[in-house]
């Protein structure tokens, strides 16, 4: 049965947001999955809170709207749980690079078997407009009115240090890439992680900087670390510079997941061994 | 009640717990109850630490001011403890201590060359020599080491034949008739009674007291089927174990005050999403870091009301081992039935001290069943029912889209700011509450023991009810301990007070927390008995202060 | 009471909030009190928002079912709210409204074209329209804007000036004598409380409905000489607020029910390293993400009990701007007077309300002084007193090694294990709350208002004792209002209710916090009276449900 | 006066802890910065909670013992409200690599001007042997006794993609050069990251496999980044390699603290000031 892959409820993004172009992405690539005979009742969409976060509601697949920051260790748990499970989470900049950093660096050390996509629209959008840690220097949002004092820091700098085994780079105004990363990334054996450069329409609008510097990291060597450090840095979320899309780094290596195999035990098999501790312990 | 108390002290490295089990084990094959508590500084090596046996002809939970035996490893523990049992057999580690008045020395040092035996067997040296003059027979010795330290039992059976040859019996204990129990701290017991409730993961984040219940079941995963995952941090833990049981996976985690604090936000979010979590926080003294090896009661309130917002939780915090086997099982169980988070309310002295359990004998608890989603698509994850409880399916079930959400949802589980709605889903969640403080009727929340007419009563929680219970024996009184905390058993509670003239709150905290709270549900204590310095009350001192409230 | 409410509705975006306030300041330029209430969803476009002018010749802090005025930007707006006011007068935006029954209608579009106006000043014509149609003088609508809306006032007027033009006046609302007051959010008093009390650092991580009180310091950080920081969390926020009080700066904290989960542990800390903190607390829906733009009154036990451990902690809840003014201010020099965590206690429908104030009218309180270090080596920072407050030296003052110790420490700071010291220090801060509650015997800590006498009263607290004055009035009822929490004002508030016969305790909540608190110190609610869909209880909604529990 | 650096506390830690070596250095420096005339009073510690932060308790200067895993935010708190002060933190790898791992990544991003000093360990000393995030890949320790299944990251490129201007490592069995490491630390103006492998005699004594490994930085340019990162990932914790000490990188950058000037209002100036926006709002 091909799902409705909408739910009802109404959407309240603003007009122009980058969501759209992501949850666009995303149904077209769920519809694909179905497409291809994989069920959908194996994937599990997992959020954070903001405006991205709303994705949760609209798309009509297994979903945990957890909380402000926390959409990774709720992913690594659900896949620790049941490792057949495919799970995407969707992040906010603020989520992803304030409150729950540590996670997020946790996550690619651990190389747990998921796929992160952070709507990265370098602000925080559902409280109206604060910086984030992806702003620029000297951002004027509402908690710094006076403009941040502070240098962005890059995420797929961090990423590249913190051992994370996929990272690429999208745009939700290049949607054909988006999909193929966003797809690759869920096809990766391991941590994935997907920076989008996600327009914000109300309070951050980016759209002209982004369109004029934006290219495609094509025939880029996504093995080779070094040259994956050199292209992460050659944009630092703040000096103009031209913006690579694509996918920057790849490897493989064993998933945490996979090294928590399941082991069933019985009811009778479980009491049997209570049983005998007590009884080795007397 | 016919009884004996050792003290085995040295310092922090010196393997002072391990010789305390030991110790333990030799009453426990003498067919005595045995309880341990151990005593040491938040540090590696170094410190003073004690471990106090007491073993008894009946079941026995706190530890006393007598002591029979003083096994001193080194001089502090003579300076420490002597002047507190003057009349103590000794026995002393020659190598370290001054001379001795009375009882008798071994050397470690010469016994462990004289067998070529590490260091690490010095304990054992002491544990022979204990035992000769405690008069224990050898059998039993050799016996005790063979079981319960399987791993170079040799060695160290040698260095202790060798102690207890040299030794002579100066004050021997009789074996009494009975088998040998199991001997089980608080948090081995809350571990097996997780498992016995279904638990398929353990996600922690090491704190004292809680963290040798990570070491526990980190060391018998294998054993259980269990992940038993050490995260970042303890907000990792939370959300990681919420996610576990999104999935469909039993899970409980621990921590102690502190690291609860940070949990506390998942812990809303457990009750906003109807996830079923177990959560075992072990007390420690506070506030903040406090005092990190010794024992505290003063988050009853914390662990009743953390978290925004209201949501249905249970609360249970047992008194002993047995309890905390048979309440960790049920508390799991309940959990997943009402899909709420539940807690396990320890303390210090719980979580590791030792305590005879029997596993026979233990009060079975009813099994609570998980509702299950029949299959009948659509499915709604916080459907509506008369009880509240919504069927469960998890993610990866065939046919049921399952929307988990922290925020006000509807009963599909999008995110809905209706003001009808929202009403609904908040009485949706108090039903589940209510049904189950029904439920709990038949299980026994609150402890009524001692001179059950007595009109003097002591109305105590946790660890500290193993005191009120010896006191209450001596001075004919009865205990009222509630076990169940939330939802609050009012039923139970104002039986158990039933008749009682005179009430006396015994806790280990500087506020009378449970004085408060049975204050809020109609029943006044006339006396506080309060502690706070870390130290477990002993029976001696609480029959002291008890009786200068009743009669001043 | 001579009272009028305007509704304002349109779409997030509209700028409904700033027509709002336009028409508040129009209201207050006529000699009216006003208060508004603002409802909107969480998102940023597109959803229905509203706010609610209400005005009266006397304060009023709540808005009512009677609508007088509609200003709809939207037919939404229309279909919402006309049902429920069929007989007010409608001015509404006729772009995008249907054709309507009665009332006028004036197209923003046709407006702003003939102004050649930006987009942004269309509710700039709404304005105008209704000024119009209430008869107020063009002079105060003119002065309103210039004062008010300073940047682009000239093409603000403009639009709205051809707007009034336009119109007719239908229903119209005479001006009364007094002079106009200040309009203040709850947020802003807050804010401008802290400063009074000398704030000078302000550490916050965004989060409704604090949020506007960050963006209210941030925005005027020079003037008032703030370092107002958004760090990456709200555990961030708590550690580098205390870190800067350890300092010497007053430094205040802000956030809701979910951020302040993740600074219980820091609170602790604070506790027992006695380190003066102000924490804001404004409380919206929950549990969890809840609701977050509406409001609730669900985290007065969370508050009370957070963080592992027992520690003084002020905890005061304002009802009205003037109430978070005064005492905001008194609760930090209190922090620092007495070394501990503070809290202002304020929800959704305080922190974003506005209120008319009179600054020459608040009630003044005490000013209260912190101990300083009178040089006098050896410094020990927590040197036991007769009140147990310790004097105070920074990290920089000469000749004083300040060691502060979240562990159980000595007088020095040193961190100690002995059970005397741990029971001394214990006291030392326990000595700290008693002399803390001594000294608020001078302070308003319980507000009795409405017909003193009366045997029937209602208890609440925060937000909700706006509506209950009302109802009270109309009733002749008493209301008991207890503002400081902790430590628990026991004297003020028995006496507040002496003579009270029916006491009804009106929250929201779902299950009766501070009536649960009151039975605690020994007074029994005999009914509740419960909200909890996030809307404030309106005094008509109010005063029905008090009269099914009176005369049921 | 010349003080007694040393407080009378009970020093607690196991024999051949590296944290005597750190606590001798420290005391070192301190009576170095005495005798150049510097007032000791202007001197705070803040320490997270281990067997590392008891030198909190045996230095006799200014101290904050904090929480597990924060000493930084504490530590950030104190400069911003008194830039005057000199601000040391002593934490541990479990404090500042996994309890508190966002708060560090930001402090580089800032660039506060404070002095971090990891006593690395690679090991929970004071819980009593658990992994840390620079334990390496195996590790058995009391919560892992199967091994651990993760990789350690690497701090010092966390810190080079974090944006820290000041990037070191030490050895606690290299006394001299870590006083130089450490001086050079708290002269540098902004976040200055010392990462000091740290000897655990108790749980996990990487003597003998350091004294083998280790070489001096000597002749490293520390402005260039690239080298820095290569040097960095020449040993990553996990496997073996050669092990550099010294510093990796250093480079001036504005602090955070001077972007906050300090403001000072008389008490009257702040009412008027108050009452005037009073007034402005009626
Ligand atoms: C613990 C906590 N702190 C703060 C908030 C308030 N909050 C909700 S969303 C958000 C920021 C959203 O920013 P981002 O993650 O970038 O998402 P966006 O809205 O831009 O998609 C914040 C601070 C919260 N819900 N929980
Ligand atoms: C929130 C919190 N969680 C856990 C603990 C328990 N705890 C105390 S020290 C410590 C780890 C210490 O390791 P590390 O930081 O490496 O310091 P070391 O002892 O090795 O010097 C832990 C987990 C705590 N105090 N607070
Ligand atoms: S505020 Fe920005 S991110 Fe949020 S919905 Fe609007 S455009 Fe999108
Ligand atoms: S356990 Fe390790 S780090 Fe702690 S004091 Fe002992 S040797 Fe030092
Ligand atoms: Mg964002
Ligand atoms: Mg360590």
């Amino acid at each position: 049965m091909i799902r409705n892959l909408i739910t009802p409820a109404q959407n309240t993004w603003c007009p122009g947001c980058g969501n759209f172009a992501l949850q666009h992405t995303l149904k077209e690539i769920l519809a694909g999955m179905e497409k291809e005979g994989r069920s959908l009742d194996d994937v599990v969409l997992v959020t954070g809170i903001g405006c991205h976060a709303k994705i949760a509601d609209y798309l009509n697949i297994n979903s945990v709207y957890t909380l402000h920051g926390r959409t990774i260790p709720v992913a690594t748990g659900i896949k620790l749980a049941n490792p057949k499970v495919t799970v995407i989470c969707c992040a906010g900049d603020g989520d992803a690079y304030a409150e729950g950093l540590d996670h997020l660096i946790f996550a690619a050390k651990r190389n747990i078997d998921i796929t992160m996509i952070v709507h990265n629209n370098r602000v925080y959008g559902l409280t109206t407009g604060q910086y984030t840690p992806t702003s620029p220097l000297g951002f004027k949002g509402k908690s710094t009115p006076a403009g941040t004092t502070e240098y962005p820091f890059n995420p797929l700098e961090l990423m590249l240090a913190s051992g994370a085994t996929y990272i690429a780079r999208g745009y939700t105004r290049k949607m054909p890439q988006l999909a193929q990363l966003i797809r690759q990334g869920i096809v990766h054996k391991g941590f994935a992680f997907i920076d989008v450069l996600q327009i914000c329409a109300s309070f951050f609008n980016m759209t002209e900087y982004y369109q004029s510097r934006v290219y495609d990291l094509a025939g880029h060597d996504t093995a080779d670390f070094e040259k994956a450090c050199a292209k992460a840095r050659e944009w630092d979320y703040n000096r103009d510079a031209p913006i690579a899309l694509g996918v920057f780094y790849e490897r493989a290596l064993p998933t945490f997941d996979d090294r928590y195999p399941a082991r069933y035990l019985s009811a009778e098999e479980r009491s049997r061994r209570i049983r005998d501790l007590f009884e080795a312990s007397g | 009640m016919k009884e004996v108390s050792v003290l085995v002290g040295g310092k922090a490295g010196d393997g002072i717990n391990n010789a305390g089990a030991m110790v333990a084990q030799l009453f426990n094959h003498l067919g005595y109850f045995v309880y341990i508590y151990t005593d040491y500084p938040s540090l590696i090596r170094g410190g003073h630490n004690f471990a106090l046996v007491r073993a008894a002809d009946e079941p026995v939970g706190a530890y006393n001011d007598r002591i029979d035996y003083l096994v001193a490893l080194n001089q502090e523990t003579l300076d420490l403890h002597l002047p507190h049992c003057p009349d103590c057999t000794v026995v002393a580690n020659a190598d370290l201590v001054k001379s001795i008045k009375s009882g008798q020395t071994v050397s470690i040092n010469t016994i462990l060359k004289a067998e070529s035996a590490p260091p690490i067997t010095g304990n054992s040296v002491m544990i022979g020599a204990f035992a000769k003059a405690a008069g224990i027979p050898w059998e039993i010795v050799g016996d005790v080491f063979r079981r319960h330290m399987p791993k170079a039992a040799d060695e160290n059976i040698r260095v202790a034949r060798r102690a207890y040859d040299e030794g002579l019996t100066t004050r021997p204990i009789p074996a009494i008739a009975g088998p040998p129990h199991t001997l089980l701290s608080g948090n081995e017991a809350i571990g097996l009674g997780l498992v016995a409730g279904g638990l398929s993961a353990y996600i922690s984040y090491p704190m004292t007291p809680s963290s040798t219940l990570l070491h526990f079941l980190a060391g018998n995963a294998e054993r259980f089927g269990l992940k038993v995952i050490h995260p970042e941090n303890e907000i990792a833990v939370i959300l990681m174990a919420l996610g576990s049981a999104v999935a469909g996976a039993r899970t409980a985690v621990g921590t102690s005050g502190g690291g609860f604090c940070l949990m506390t936000e998942g812990l809303s979010f457990a009750g906003m999403a109807e996830i079923p979590i177990v959560i075992v926080v072990s007390q420690r003294t506070g506030p903040s870091t406090g005092l990190p090896t010794y024992t505290g009661q003063a988050e009853l309130r914390f662990v009743l009301h953390a978290g925004q917002g209201e949501f249905p939780r249970l609360v249970v915090a047992p008194a002993d081992a047995g309890e905390a086997y048979t309440w960790s099982a049920a508390v799991m169980h309940l959990a997943w039935k009402y899909q709420i988070p539940a807690f396990v309310l320890a303390d210090k002295t719980l979580s590791e001290g030792t305590y005879s359990v029997d596993y026979d004998r233990l009060t079975g608890l009813p099994v609570a069943d998980p509702v299950l989603w029949d299959g009948q698509a659509p499915y709604r994850r916080y459907r509506d029912t008369p009880a509240g409880i919504s069927p469960l399916a998890f993610p990866g079930r065939m046919d049921a889209v399952v929307k988990m959400n922290s925020y006000a949802h509807d009963e599909d589980g999008i995110t809905t700011e209706d003001a009808a709605l929202v009403t609904l889903m908040t009485k949706k969640r108090q039903k589940k509450e209510a049904q189950l403080k029904e439920e709990l009727i038949r299980y026994p929340c609150v402890s009524v023991r001692g001179t059950l007419g007595a009109t003097t009563a002591l109305l105590c929680w946790g660890s500290v009810r193993n005191a009120c219970d010896e006191v209450a024996a001596r001075l004919g009184l009865r205990v009222i301990q509630p076990v169940v905390f939330s939802p609050f058993p009012d039923q139970q509670f104002s039986a158990a007070c039933r008749g009682v003239q005179h009430l006396i709150a015994v806790e280990e905290n500087a506020t009378g927390q449970l004085a408060a709270l049975a204050r809020e549900h109609g029943v006044s204590a006339d006396a506080t008995v309060l502690k706070y310095d870390g130290r477990p009350f002993t029976p001696d001192e609480l029959g002291r202060r008890v009786q200068e409230v009743i009669a001043p």
